[in-house]
């Protein structure tokens, strides 16, 4: 699961280091996104590992979308407004989810993938184990393209220096919205994985979203591949946690462990500033 | 007997050693400009002095007490008092209200602190913006303020970040003025200026940085004539 | 006074609870405005706080038979110890590492109290129906004005604390430290002290606001006096009324409370959602048209801007 | 002796704050002008008006005869005007090659990207031997030469160079020095800020001073050079 | 200042002046005003939305305008105790939290005026809700709500029709005791799940305490988060202490979950008994049907009895058709609850809450015109229904089948449950 979970917290950093906005509608974006990848199963057959670029590509307007409907508003605006505003946005998702398609819970049943793998004494699904690795490739694509490419290296240095970045001439306001195009992307492959094996209603992202908040600054927050080391953490902290200790509280674990590292280092194990 | 004493204080930013052993003194009532190039660790001198950085190595002492390593609050409590070169208004805060936080580390009562407060601003000439929000000053007006903010704390020293810097020519010469009359009351003064002629205007005495290292520590009227001060400043054919 | 008349005029249980509803949320809003607002501390776990506050009272009252009166001012001392004991770590941290910071202590707080079996667990505790009303068991069943009085005192004094900070040394050092941290304490601000003071106030206030939520609903479980949507809806209200003054945190809870009420009164019973999609769309829009809060319409503008 | 920018009545605000009042200032192409002046005079702000980073509330920005004043910074660039900033600013977790690569981000700068970078490394060999490092691990030193090497990239007709010396030794100084004039000498125009008013007017053939906001001075170096009134500035007295 | 102060005053008024209005018309003496209030929004909406058709049924009938052939409802038809009154619902959204239970609730009865309050579902919103109708002495009907501390608060006005979670957990032990007899197998230990709600620590609680007194094992006792995102560690420590019975207690979110992680982590369960909830519901049951295949869990009600019970038949076909859902438990209990309330008002020809009260206390449903396979309907002083029975239901190839009692069972158990790799 680390590996998921990095990936959802992946577009969140990739969003604050841009412009230390952070999204509280993310968890809505994943929730949108597996929807995405449940209505490409049961209306065109499409298996969710299939249909993850459609995820992406849909989950990637609608970041763009949003950053330049909301969050360009409110750039300059108080941190407080913000947070509002992508609260708001939450709540607007997460209802337009329940109006649209219901309270029921979906799933997708017999995906492509199914059964597990013996890896000594521990058993692992095989949806679980495509997630991961596929989450890990995207990251990979991710990690590629940011340290590749020219647009990739154009969006770091945006957020390393944003005034430099401009005098390169590097439009700013583009990198912004392409940052928020990618970001929500990496939350749509994301959930198209998810949606192999979780089952999906319009309140799903809520716990995710937690959990990504915390990776993210886990990690430090603007750094994405502090991110990956981050999102396994989480997921080893929450698997042993609830092995060794109750259940219940390896939620509690994961938060702990956050508290613990920032008190450490104020700036997440890998933070930048 | 010295108020302030700085003994071979060091401190490094990854890997740049912004100060290097500097060690120096100030006398009560004394006067003292800092000078040095951008980048010469004058600014960290300060934090290091007033508890905003801990030094890798050497001691401050103020006063008797060894502040090495104190919290800011706790030093200013001691008597010393400071202005920042990035400029630190409480923008929310009307000009009255800046100085009063500092007037009320001498009292906890609201019309004693606005009393002094207001001393304190007319003091440096602010006495009619007193209700304007600081957000809405001019720069030469915010170096008042935060000159009358340090200054309702009552210090025994006062360290002035860049005085001039941005201000203003017109109201370079009132500054000036104002730094004299505090010097006249008593107080002592550490001054980082870059305008020289300011500070050749008013200093007692001189400490000159470069590299995060003293180069020369002399009265101004050798200061000016100092090869190192010069080549650092001006360039060589300054020399006379 | 308009408020004190409003239960002779309104005669209905309902637009009581509703202005009830609005005096708790002001009153809860206003007391993270005091750490939030004024001290700039964006703090997301006052739930912890109020689930203490609902807690001690109810325990002292079920387990002892405490009057909730004496539990509430329990509830108030514990809250603030534990705001001490929190806050003393984590003021270290800031911007969004200290806001996600309280979030978490806020979840564990939760997990511990479910899984506390000794006080309930997740089965939350039952206060009995005392009949008649009483004064002393904090029950009344007759008439929703003794709450509504009760709710409306909580509020004038977590409005009058705030006024007595804003007139004090304490409330010009909490906005230096808002402002600037290092500027303060170049003045001798104590900054870590004064945060922890206003952390307690903030607490003590909201356990108080627990407490009473306990006596009003007679049944507390963790789910629904600890949950970091409480948290975040308590920030909600007092950014949309505009954070840092005297009077936003109420003028949100005031618009908040009732647009929440209404839309669900007119619209919920469907079954689809139409009166979130409103109250979202409708944050949307505030927070972009209007970023400093709504007492920005009346031309009082506080530095929400320098809160960051 | 043609105006490639011109910079007239210049009212800038940063913030709540003016910090220009009708500053002004001009290069013809092919010369290398200074700008001089206290700490807090205003010259970065000026600077950074003539790249677009920030935008004047009065006042024209000329350049090349058209007035750019509503050109956003990133647009500039395709013009030919190249900004390197006070303190470097590098991209610090890039490598080098990835920090110098982007200096020919636009669009027109593209297809001459690997002869320019050639060029780059003939001119600065540093950057050939520190490639693979991250910007942030090298000294002030090596990373105002890859700055240089940045701003370079895009083949700017104006260089524009904020404290280039800033904190260096003065070996490095020599060196970079000679860069400039180099750079000069291969056609591009070059404005740059320094506080050391010797050093300054030594390499430039004009020189602006600016006090509190204003241009309150401006003539050949030569002249500047010997005035009582940049005496009384810089030193008093 | 001023201008602030006045303009707060204005909104204020206008908003107190909106919210006193009625928002229906003035209740006539002719009507009856029966308040609904279930989740409509939030992760348990499907209950409200499920179980809103079945009421409008059951007012349907009651109106006159739907029949339902048996002699029970005939008596109810067009309300012949109040001369032909009629019913008007007023549906509310409580959104799954105790608070606007207990406001909307206030809100039903003082500006709806309805005579009597259905819902609430949610254990915890049922508790605040019903004291609302308690201080207001109006008659509060929960059909569903199984946290048995709900009827032991001393409630004049509370009733529940339903069996809560100790009949529920008993017949469980009662099924293991009768299932060793049949079988000859032994269940000597059990592995208890369930999450840190109200209805999750009732479960686990009284699981514990019965299964002591029936001599079976805890091995397991794991509470977990409710909406985990992973419950991989939970099923590791399942797999490890292989209980005789696995015995969840979840809500639809985690048991979906919990079968899905069985699965892939090769968790055999020889027999899984789960206390209703999410393990029953039809999402469950078409997300993971097939692969909970054997998962027994107690009911009040399963669809497999509709063909048994001509009564339960005949209201599907309706539901079915308004529907487009096949009758399941939640609203075969909403419904079973809300006619008992209408037999009341009917019987008490009035709409006085105290006749409908008494009424109620004097209830005596025979068990054949129930929809459930309860022995009837009978309160006692507490307004806890007596005649309850619970049933245990079995998934078998994708369908829930009533196992036990043995005499209303339509298959026969499958025991063990068989193997993933042995599966298809």
């Amino acid at each position: 699961m680390g590996f998921v979970y990095a990936l959802i917290a992946a577009g969140l950093s990739l969003i604050f280091g841009l412009m230390e906005i952070v999204n509280f509608a993310h968890g809505e974006f994943l929730m949108v996104a597996m929807y995405v990848a449940f209505f490409a199963w049961a209306l065109l057959k499409l298996d969710p590992l299939v249909s993850l670029p459609l995820a992406a590509l849909l989950l990637g307007t609608l970041g763009f979308t949003v950053y330049h409907g909301i969050i360009r508003r409110v750039l300059d605006g108080p941190m407080l407004a913000q947070i509002f505003a992508t609260f708001g946005l939450a709540v607007l998702l997460r209802s337009a989810a329940q109006f649209l398609f219901g309270v029921d819970f979906r799933t997708v049943s017999q995906p492509l993938l199914a059964g597990r793998v013996a890896l000594g004494p521990v058993f692992i699904g095989v949806p679980q184990l495509a997630a991961s690795v596929a989450a890990l490739a995207a990251f990979v694509g991710l990690f590629l393209f940011l340290s590749r490419s020219e647009t990739g290296l154009a969006l770091q240095a945006t957020a390393q220096d944003r005034h430099a970045a401009a005098l390169m001439g590097i439009d700013t306001q583009r990198m912004f919205a392409l940052g928020w195009a990618i970001g929500s992307a990496c939350v749509g492959v994301a959930g198209g994985l998810l949606a192999m094996f979780f089952y999906i209603f319009p309140d799903v992202g809520t716990p995710f979203a937690l959990l990504a908040y915390v990776t993210v600054a886990l990690g430090g927050f603007g750094n994405v591949p502090a991110t990956l080391a981050g999102g396994v953490l989480v997921g080893l902290v929450e698997a042993f946690g609830g092995l060794y200790l109750t259940p219940a509280l390896k939620y509690s674990a994961v938060f702990a462990l956050y508290l613990g590292v920032v008190l450490w280092r104020p700036q997440g194990l890998f933070g930048r500033f | 007997m010295s108020l302030l004493s700085v003994t071979g204080i060091t401190k490094t930013f990854g890997g740049v050693m912004a100060n290097r052993e500097i060690s120096f003194d100030v006398k009560p009532g004394e006067l003292v400009g800092v000078i040095g190039p951008n980048g010469a660790g004058k600014s960290t001198l300060f934090d290091l002095i007033t508890g905003f950085q801990r030094p890798d190595a050497g001691r401050v002492t103020f006063d008797g007490h060894d502040v090495t390593g104190w919290r800011p609050d706790r030093i200013s409590h001691l008597g010393v008092g400071r202005t920042f070169q990035k400029l630190k208004p409480f923008a929310g805060m009307t000009a009255l209200e800046n100085v009063m936080v500092g007037a009320f580390q001498k009292t906890s009562d609201v019309a004693e602190a606005r009393a002094a407060a207001m001393t304190a601003l007319e003091q440096v000439g602010l006495g009619e913006r007193a209700e304007a929000h600081a957000r809405g000053l001019s720069t030469g007006q915010r170096k008042r303020l935060e000159l009358a903010r340090a200054l309702a704390t009552r210090p025994r020293l006062l360290l002035l970040d860049e005085v001039t810097g941005g201000v203003d020519q017109a109201t370079v010469p009132g500054l000036i003025r104002l730094v004299r009359e505090l010097h006249a009351t008593g107080l002592a003064l550490i001054v980082i200026e870059h305008n020289m002629r300011v500070i050749m205007e008013i200093s007692e005495r001189v400490v000159a940085l470069q590299l995060g290292q003293v180069i020369a520590d002399a009265s101004p009227a050798e200061i000016v004539r100092d090869r190192r001060v010069i080549d650092a400043y001006l360039g060589e054919t300054w020399r006379e | 006074m308009g408020a004190l008349a409003f239960p002779a005029v309104f005669t209905l249980p309902f637009p009581r609870h509703v202005m009830i509803m609005i005096f708790l949320y002001g009153a809860l809003a206003t007391a993270w405005n005091i750490i939030a607002g004024y001290c700039g501390q964006i703090a997301l776990g006052q739930a912890v706080f109020f689930g203490i506050g609902a807690y001690t009272s109810s325990l002292l009252y079920t387990r002892v038979g405490l009057t909730p009166w004496a539990g509430m001012i329990g509830g108030v001392i514990l809250a603030v110890l534990v705001s001490q004991v929190v806050g003393y770590p984590v003021f270290r941290l800031r911007g969004h590492y200290f806001a996600i910071a309280t979030i978490a202590v806020g979840e564990i707080v939760q997990a511990l109290i479910i899984n506390w079996d000794a006080i309930g667990g997740g089965r939350g505790v039952f206060l009995p129906i005392k009949r008649p009303d009483s004064f002393l068991n904090f029950q009344f069943h007759t008439s929703k004005a003794y709450y509504y009085y009760i709710a409306l005192g909580l509020l004038l004094l977590a409005l009058g604390i705030t006024r007595w900070i804003e007139g004090s040394r304490r409330g010009y050092y909490f906005r230096a430290i808002r402002e600037d941290q290092d500027a303060a304490a170049a003045l001798g601000v104590n900054v870590a002290r004064e945060k922890l003071r206003a952390l307690a106030i903030s607490a003590g206030l909201t356990a108080m606001g627990g407490s009473f939520w306990a006596q009003y609903l007679l049944f507390i479980d963790p789910e629904s006096v600890f949950p970091l949507s409480l948290s975040i809806l308590i920030c909600l209200v007092a950014v949309l009324g505009g954070v840092g003054t005297l009077w936003g945190p109420l003028l949100g809870a005031a618009v908040l409370v009732p647009l929440q009420e209404g839309t669900r009164v007119m619209l919920g019973g469907t079954g689809k959602a139409i009166d979130l999609l409103i109250y979202g769309a409708l944050i949307i829009v505030i927070s972009v048209a209007q970023p400093g809060g709504l007492m920005g319409l009346f031309g009082v503008s506080r530095g929400a801007g320098s809160a960051r | 002796m043609t105006r490639l920018l011109e910079a007239r009545g210049l009212d800038v605000l940063l913030g709540d704050y003016q910090v220009l009042w009708e500053a002004r200032c001009a290069v013809a192409a092919g010369e290398i002008v200074a700008l001089l002046g206290p700490n807090g005079a205003g010259k970065s702000t000026l600077m950074n008006s003539l790249s677009g980073l920030l935008r004047p509330r009065a006042g024209d920005v000329l350049f090349d005869g058209h007035a750019i004043t509503g050109l956003p910074a990133h647009r500039r660039v395709s013009q030919g005007i190249s900004h390197v900033l006070e303190r470097r600013r590098l991209f610090p977790y890039l490598t080098v090659r990835q920090n110098v690569w982007l200096g020919a981000y636009a669009r027109e700068a593209r297809a001459d990207r690997e002869t320019q970078y050639q060029k780059m490394i003939e001119l600065f060999p540093i950057i050939s031997a520190r490639a693979n490092q991250l910007a942030h691990t090298l000294s002030g030193g090596e990373q105002q030469m890859v700055a240089l090497a940045r701003g370079l990239m895009s083949r700017p007709r104006l260089l524009m160079i904020d404290e280039p010396f800033l904190g260096l030794a003065p070996l490095i100084v020599e060196q970079l020095v000679e860069v400039i004039r180099r750079v000069n000498q291969d056609g591009v125009t070059i404005l740059f800020i320094e506080q050391n008013v010797e050093r300054a007017l030594s390499i430039a053939s004009r020189g602006y001073i600016l006090e509190s906001g204003r241009t309150i001075l401006d003539g050949p170096s030569s002249e500047l050079l010997h005035s009582a009134e940049v005496r009384r500035i810089f030193l008093g007295g | 200042m001023h201008r602030f102060a006045t303009s707060l005053l204005a909104v204020f008024l206008v908003f107190a002046i909106v919210a006193a209005a009625p928002s229906g018309a003035v209740a006539q003496s002719k009507e009856i005003v029966i308040g609904v209030l279930y989740p409509m929004t939030g992760p348990t909406a499907q209950a409200g939305v499920d179980n809103k058709p079945v009421i409008e049924i059951g007012t349907d009938i009651a109106n006159g305008v739907t029949d339902l052939p048996f002699p029970f409802y005939q008596k109810l038809k067009g309300m012949p105790g109040l001369k032909g009154a009629k019913i008007r619902l007023v549906f509310a959204d409580h959104q799954g939290k105790p608070e606007l239970g207990q406001a909307e609730a206030e809100r039903l009865i003082t500006q709806e005026k309805v005579h009597a309050i259905v819902g609430c579902w949610h254990s915890g919103v049922t508790a605040t809700a019903s004291q609302v109708a308690e201080r207001h002495g109006i008659p509060f009907l929960n059909p569903e709500s199984s946290s048995p501390g709900l009827h032991r608060r001393g409630l004049k006005w509370f009733f529940r029709t339903s069996p809560h979670d100790e009949h529920f957990t008993q017949a469980m032990f009662d099924f293991f005791r009768d299932f060793e007899k049949k079988r000859g197998v032994k269940i000597k230990t059990a592995g208890l799940t369930y999450d840190g709600t109200l209805f999750g620590a009732d479960s686990g609680k009284i699981m514990k305490e019965l299964a002591k007194k029936s001599g079976v094992d805890v091995t397991l006792d794991l509470q977990y988060k409710l909406q985990s995102t992973s419950l991989q560690s939970e099923v590791q420590r399942l797999k490890a202490a292989n209980p005789d019975v696995w015995m969840p207690t979840s809500y639809q979110t985690d048991a979906i979950l919990f079968v899905r992680t069985a699965k892939e982590l090769d968790y055999n369960a020889k027999m899984v008994m789960a206390q209703d909830a999410g393990h029953i519901s039809p999402d469950f049951v078409q997300a993971v049907g097939r692969d909970a295949e054997g998962t027994m869990s107690r009911a009040p009600f399963n669809t497999d009895l509709i063909d048994k019970r001509p009564v339960a038949k005949a209201l599907n076909a309706l539901y079915t058709k308004k529907h487009g859902k096949e009758l399941y438990d939640f609203p075969a209990r909403s419904f079973t609850g809300y006619m008992t309330l209408l037999d009341a008002i009917n019987r008490a020809g009035s709409t006085d809450p105290e006749q409908i009260r008494q009424a109620l206390v004097a209830t005596n449903i025979p068990g054949d015109q129930l929809i459930m396979t309860w022995d009837g309907i009978k309160f006692d002083e507490n307004g806890q229904n007596t005649h309850v029975k619970a049933i245990i239901i079995q998934l078998q190839g994708g369908k829930f089948y009533t196992v036990w009692p043995w005499d209303s069972a339509t298959r026969d158990v499958i025991y063990p449950i068989p193997a993933w790799k042995d599966r298809k």
